[in-house]
């Protein structure tokens, strides 16, 4: 098991830091997506196809590089369609598809996932030669600025009439694709906690699909899986630059005629958010790795990677907030970002106690 | 009249002239002031101030009695809040007759609003190392500087300013305390928009601002003594209200979330129990801190306890509602009417934590005032002001 | 609602804190059960017949005045069976037995009651014209020192073969009385956690029991009811003298050239413990006016005293122990006497989390 | 050999000589001192020391590669882990060569055991402030003075004693270090029994010891800089074992309440995710440290937060052991075996925060070492010692 990182993750991490220290850093996220700075980081950096095979025109790298490189856009608050794009990737490595995973390595196709990963609420149908879907899914993160939308339907077994895909010869789930830009789709952007990120309600109506592939439960669950563990290096990201906020501000702001940093009550604090960023990281190293190269730890990985690191990011986040004391809470400062980030980013995949219990039931396995 | 009779007055007063729930939007301020006016001629306002300027001069007992009877009450006084909670009772102590005969009633009558002006933005928990200058000319002071977190002050029509007068004294004693006229020329107030995304607070600057000699609260360089009698007074009238009363349609209160929780799942039933537990425990604390004051025993430093605990349960029953309502507590719906109930109460809990006295600063108070425990080293009592560290450096 | 001392009640503390003071501070507490302080205590201060109604020589108080005696034993963390003897005044207030209530009322009888308040394990069968009882106590509180034990038994149906007290034709318990010294009866004091107050396992072989009324289901769970509002208002007392020890200790003990308590990382933790007491002192008020005056509202007031104070207590207890450094981790130190009793108190009625479901089921109904 | 090589002879060696689960009775000294002469015979005592003093001159690569191996067995070296941890590096770093000639070799070889006598009843986390006396006279020093929470000072042969030799020089600049013997007359070695009921340390007592100036180590009044090289090496040592293994009878572990407890309730599952999350998540975080070790990079400070981590998870751990199992974690048996291991393990608990610098002190190391915030104010570095507030007043 590798905790530490490689050199060239080391070399990833530097080149992706110095990008957005530049291009999008904390204070520029208030202002929401810019397509610019998408752009150039799916372009110079080609970031957005890491994770996508060679032979789709991607790096080819693993779960290990994509944390590195999601640790960085969470620490910078990176706004726009990026990790929704990479859990959608995640989603095609189970069932690979040409044209969007060319799209995906080239930058020319932001995509999203519904989550959960099997959502509630959809059906397809054959109609017209074709499939179609129908239903609505109240939260779709970036689902405005996403161009395609990724959906693991619940399958039914073949010859039911309903029209599921009829792949799904086992009722597993199957992977469509739907056009967001297409017809029989319409979004409402939604008022946001988290200024950075965008989330859309998509509601289908008999949108066209196309099926990808089967997932079927095991693949379903493995995405779902390796969803939990990027948004989990999202949140070590957000967690560690929420610390280093707070600790240098602590060098620099004066109470009573010292740096607040010298006062026990913050030191000890801030001491404190420091072990929880250590054993985040070393949960988010080991969840990755897991993803990478043992496929039997990765369930319990991705479940002990969010029951921990969201839990210590939101922590860390809101201590970060209230230590900056009065200036924290305006809106100017950037403190509130990365609160409302974390906190978001808790809930993201369901209420946290969904994490526990799967810990707790793959205790008992 | 006995206490039990006063009360009753006091209820049938309420329920003739107030209605419960009734909001109080801040924008209605000529519905406020025509309360107040009913207030004082009823004579409810000012219940414990002396008569000779326009008080009741009545006690402790009857203040509470009629505090017990308004909290069944929503009364528009926010306005007046500071003016009756701070800068009031500061100039009844320490005013000079003129000032307590010119000031105080229209105070009590709700004809003049009052802000208060402290904290800067290098100086918050620790007020006095603020830099807002007042520079003596003749008869009059000229004041340059920035104020922050101020209340109300876009309604005001008075604030009790802080300002340095003397920079060579150590920081607690070059201070001097004013009152300064809100609508003078070159006040400027700008709401300061906080991390709900509204403007709860406003930022006040002075601008070459003349304030005559008699507007002069206390001896110049003396300000600071002045200034702890308004906060005191500020602590009593936070840690009186604290817990007492809540807004009904609290989406984090434990009411709602049994509502909306699935408590068929026992670890929510557990998250719902160990809010209740707090809930419970701080309400209990409250009781009898207001029985002990009804007995006469006043809170004192105690009442930053209660200020505390408060701050953390609002952090947590905010932190738990959306923990247990999922993915839905931070998005609005799509209307426009903003990111929904839950993310608004997420983003206002810090709040309570930073307010009247940081989390820290309560502690701090708790273990000195209260336990008796030594304070900590100081640096900043006996260095001159000008020499001294202050604010956020570099 | 009543949640602060009457000036008679402030006199009863004030008698009990000297008395306790001078005759068995905490430091004498390692030394165990001292009859002679036990005798004085009843004797002089009247205590064990402090809730005894009048009629039985006692002095008819409440659970007010019962908790402000039990507070001060808790501070004083005095041993031997007067928490034992409460207990089973207060099990006696359901089913009066005049020779039992005079005894105790004297002094001249220590009594203790089977915990949970309808234990498992315990059979009684009619031979030889009375009743018999069978079965092992696991664990009886001061047991060993206690002359009389009172047990509530499950009753069958009358008429029922198997012998349990025939007066129970509802099923509900019946309160038994055994005598500790008498035949069948075998103790085995037991080595305790908590050095200052002993338990043992007793083991009823045929032991003659008297029945001294029926609780029934309502009355046993009243009667568990005020006793965990008794062991409450002892922990209020262990909490209390925790943190009085380490305040004190803080203003004498130096590190760095400064007194401990003037560091921000003692000062703020005592700090929070003070709000643990406030709040610890401000339920157990609730829940002693709620025992004397409210019987609705005792059932909850009851298992929120358990579930906040017990846990209250023990952290108290844990941190006064951390802070003193070093030598409270020494045997001479008092410090763990109180650490072990918060955590003896703690698990003494069952898990806490049987306090915890109790307030879950009451919020639910 | 490669480092693959050496790990497999390691293996090896390890597997003839060392049981797993073996334990290591502390009175079976001459069963330790046979097994470390044959450590040492082996070429695994002192890898990283250097060859000239009786050290292997090997690598941190060979020395965690054998300790990675050595981790699957219980060797009975506990009672030269001070002389290894401790004395011996601060002797090869600041010992003069004759030191180094006479001391360091019998210690790698396990024939003379070592404690280290810095802690005192007055001077705890600030070890700087002890008080123990050494007055010159002629060529030795005479020792007045008391020692505490010494480590297998009952078996010891040698101690590296800090003393104070100059109250008038401020605290840290009158103290010198000596080696002292343990079985030299006026030396008294008493039991210290903790809160367990057990004695797991010494007090040792110092009456007129007379103690050659050739065992002084550094300079007269710069002892410490020698202690701060021995508290660094007692940090590494721990931090380098924190964590790694654990008993395997421990019954407040995961997989014991796994066996114990009411799985059934969800609650208690509930509880068992939360000590899962904590014990992973350092676990994890102490193989990170290794890991990060192996390649070159060492903890330094940030090992203060893994103790740290530990010594909440030991308090959490047994807290939640008595809590999950009830009445019964209180008491024994009745057979005399004592209070029974969930009881034990509760009186334990603490010591984990207490020993090798409190959390407290922890948090200090974290927050100025490693985060780089600036010290507290200090009143102690510069008043001459005699004028100091030390231990307990009053």
């Amino acid at each position: 098991m590798r905790l530490t990182l490689t050199p060239e993750q080391r070399e990833l991490r530097e080149a992706v830091r110095s990008f957005l220290a530049a291009a999008s850093p904390p204070a520029k996220a208030r202002d929401g997506y810019d397509p610019a700075v998408h752009a150039r980081l799916n372009g110079e950096l080609g970031l957005s196809g890491l994770i996508v095979p060679e032979e789709y025109g991607g790096a080819g790298a693993g779960m290990a590089e994509l944390a590195v490189a999601l640790e960085e856009t969470g620490a910078a608050l990176l706004p726009g369609p990026f990790l929704a794009t990479a859990f959608a990737a995640l989603a095609l490595t189970r069932a690979p598809d040409k044209e969007l995973l060319t799209g995906v390595a080239e930058g020319r196709i932001a995509a999203t996932l519904a989550l959960p990963v099997v959502p509630d609420g959809l059906t397809a149908r054959a109609e017209g030669g074709g499939l179609v879907v129908r239903g609505t899914l109240p939260q779709v993160l970036s689902g405005a600025e996403a161009d395609v939308l990724l959906a693991a339907l619940p399958g039914t077994p073949a010859g039911d009439g309903s029209g599921a895909p009829g792949e799904a010869s086992d009722g597993g789930p199957v992977l469509v694709a739907v056009d967001l830009g297409g017809p029989g789709v319409t979004r409402v952007p939604l008022e946001t906690l988290d200024l950075t990120r965008s989330q859309a309600r998509v509601e289908l109506d008999g949108a066209p699909a196309r099926v990808l592939g089967r997932l079927g439960a095991e693949g379903a669950a493995a995405v779902a899986d390796l969803v939990a563990v990027a948004l989990a290096a999202e949140q070590l990201g957000v967690l560690r630059a929420s610390l280093d906020a707070i600790v240098a501000y602590a060098k620099i702001r004066v109470a009573f005629g010292r740096f607040i940093g010298s006062y026990q009550g913050v030191k000890h604090k801030l001491a404190d958010m420091h072990c929880k960023l250590e054993q985040a990281e070393s949960v988010v190293r080991y969840a990755a790795w897991a993803a990478d190269e043992d496929p039997a730890e990765l369930p319990h990985a991705a479940a002990l990677a969010q029951a921990h690191t969201g839990r210590a990011c939101f922590e860390v986040a809101r201590d970060q907030l209230l230590l900056h004391g009065g200036v924290g809470f305006t809106w100017e400062h950037d403190a509130h970002l990365f609160y409302k980030r974390a906190k978001a980013d808790e809930v993201l995949l369901g209420p946290p106690r969904v994490h526990r219990a799967r810990l707790a039931a793959l205790m008992e396995a | 009249m006995n206490l039990d009779e006063y009360r009753r007055a006091a209820r049938a007063w309420l329920r003739d002239y107030a209605r419960p729930g009734e909001s109080a939007p801040e924008n209605a301020i000529s519905h406020a002031k025509d309360f107040m006016a009913r207030l004082y001629d009823a004579g409810y306002s000012g219940i414990t101030w002396p008569a000779r300027w326009g008080g009741q001069g009545l006690t402790q007992a009857e203040e509470r009695a009629f505090a017990a009877e308004a909290r069944h009450f929503s009364l528009p006084t926010y306005v007046f809040s500071i003016g009756l909670g701070m800068t009031g009772p500061t100039l009844v102590d320490r005013g000079t007759d003129e000032q307590r005969e010119r000031f105080v009633r229209p105070l009590l009558r709700g004809e003049e609003i009052w802000c208060q002006l402290f904290s800067e933005p290098g100086a918050g928990s620790d007020v006095a190392a603020l830099q807002t200058r007042a520079v003596r000319d003749g008869d009059r002071w000229i004041v340059n500087g920035q104020k922050v977190w101020t209340s109300v002050a876009q309604h005001a029509d008075w604030g009790l300013l802080l300002t340095r007068t003397n920079p060579d004294a150590p920081k607690h004693r070059g201070l001097t305390m004013f009152v300064v006229g809100m609508r003078d020329p070159g006040v400027t107030v700008r709401p300061l928009k906080d991390m709900t995304g509204r403007a709860h607070f406003n930022e006040v600057f002075f601008d070459d601002v003349a304030v005559p000699d008699a507007h002069r609260v206390g001896e110049v360089d003396d300000g600071w003594s002045v200034a702890v009698t308004t906060l005191l007074h500020e602590r009593l009238s936070i840690s009186a209200g604290v817990g007492m009363g809540r807004a009904k349609d609290d989406p984090t209160s434990l009411e709602a979330l049994r509502r909306t929780a699935d408590t068929s799942d026992p670890l929510v039933r557990d998250d719902l129990v160990e809010l209740h537990i707090r809930t419970r425990a701080l309400a209990l604390f409250n009781q009898r801190l207001a029985q002990e004051a009804e007995a006469g025993l006043f809170p004192g430093a105690r009442g930053s306890a209660a200020k505390l605990l408060l701050a953390e349960l609002t952090l947590f029953e905010a932190d738990l509602a959306t923990r247990l309502a999922g993915p839905s507590a931070v998005v609005g719906t799509g209307d426009g009417e903003g990111a929904g109930p839950l993310a608004h109460a997420i983003s206002l809990a810090p709040a309570m934590s930073l307010g009247g006295g940081t989390n820290e600063i309560m502690r701090n108070i708790i273990g000195e005032r209260v336990l008796g425990l030594p304070p900590g080293p100081r640096v900043d009592k006996t260095v001159p002001f000008k020499d001294l560290k202050v604010g956020t450096q570099g």
